[in-house]
């Protein structure tokens, strides 16, 4: 479910790439090498369906963020093949 | 403008002076400064934290303070902005955040700096993970109040 | 808490960070410092400005200083205070104020940096008398708004 | 009009020390030593009564700030002898 095409030297990515951070990655469990999460998979077409495919069981905490290419989104953004999705909790820095 | 995302410790203050020699277009055109640091505590909701670890989402993280920035200087014609921000492993006392603007008057220079750290506070991806003296370790889940 | 009232050129941040270095009461429970700082400009009101003479009213300055601070310190609950103001003759690209509280939270450290300054502006007692480059010289009659 | 009473050692103060800033300086053309000016005369009641004394026929700026021993005040306040009385123009420092 997570791979990354090469072919010849240039990397070529096909499917979406999901991010985790903090609290997110350990409710996610998500352990991996996150750069390499792509997700290949046709039916996703909107960032919550990335969530719902990544997290399976896991409810989505309500107050969660969303990033589509590194922009803020709402959860019905549509997304596509290329696309970086992530999913994080409430900025705490500063 | 500039914005940097720090590994290692920095100081603040020898790094404002240093930036500030370096624009020699600030040269007796600004006439405001405000500077707002924030700096590691060794408590926080009535515990002992005894270091901290700062994630951010590389890439994102720049690209939202740049922007923000730019949108400040619009806002408020500033003449050059300054954006420091540490990840990694923070101690107490360690500076944590430097946001510095510069104009030509103070009115400019003073909102601006609040706008970007409140800015920043709520919306740049950073988040902290304390570990407190007991030896456990917590996601910090909220900030308090700018305003 | 210090109020300084300076007749020679001093380095601002240099200033700063040896200040705090001597304030042990600040290590690990001050999350915030403001700052503020006012430098010359070498124009004013459409004219190029290239001395500056800073009159004031020796103790009624201070006086007047030390009480905003106190205000300011009850006010925010801030954990330090420096003000440093220039007096005398005074170049382009010269600091001529200094304003530094140091807080737990970043909200009380702004709004009193700010108010500070707005009080200083308009009630402490100072007085700009430009030289113009025409050779001419004048007082200064007003200030910008601060809000 | 002015004066300093030296008693032995000490420096007896008898009137209201009185001084101009700035612009309010040049109005009055005051080029005496501000520290020496002590203004003895029974019939000041209050800091209005100062300043007419020492402008003499120069009208009083409307926006003139006056200070009694250093803390704001306005012309109608009461004035003794051992007071400092200041008359200055609205500040500009910072």
């Amino acid at each position: 479910m997570f791979s990354v095409l090469n072919y010849g030297e240039a990397e070529v990515i096909v499917g979406i790439r999901v991010k985790f951070f903090a609290s997110m990655r350990d409710l996610i469990g998500d352990d991996r090498e996150l750069d390499a999460d792509i997700v290949q998979q046709q039916d996703l077409k909107t960032a919550d369906d990335v969530w719902n495919f990544c997290a399976q069981d896991k409810q989505r905490p309500a107050n969660v963020l969303i990033a589509v290419n590194m922009d803020y989104v709402d959860g019905q953004t549509e997304v596509k093949d290329g696309d970086e999705v992530a999913f994080f909790p409430p900025v705490t820095g500063g | 403008m500039s914005v940097i995302i720090l590994a290692q410790p920095f100081d603040p203050w020898q790094t404002l002076a240093e930036y500030q020699q370096k624009k020699p277009h600030l040269d007796g055109k600004f006439g405001a400064t405000a500077v707002f640091l924030g700096t590691m505590r060794d408590f926080n909701e009535g515990d002992n934290v005894s270091q901290m670890f700062l994630e951010h989402y590389p890439g994102m993280t720049e690209k939202h303070l740049e922007k923000i920035c730019t949108q400040a200087t619009e806002d408020h014609a500033l003449l050059e902005t300054l954006v420091i921000h540490r990840v990694g492993e923070i101690n107490p006392n360690d500076p944590i955040v430097l946001v510095a603007t510069w104009s030509s008057h103070r009115k400019e220079a003073f909102e601006a700096c609040r706008e970007i750290m409140e800015d920043l506070k709520s919306r740049a991806p950073f988040w902290k993970k304390e570990q407190l003296n007991s030896g456990e370790d917590r996601w910090v889940e909220k900030n308090t109040k700018g305003y």
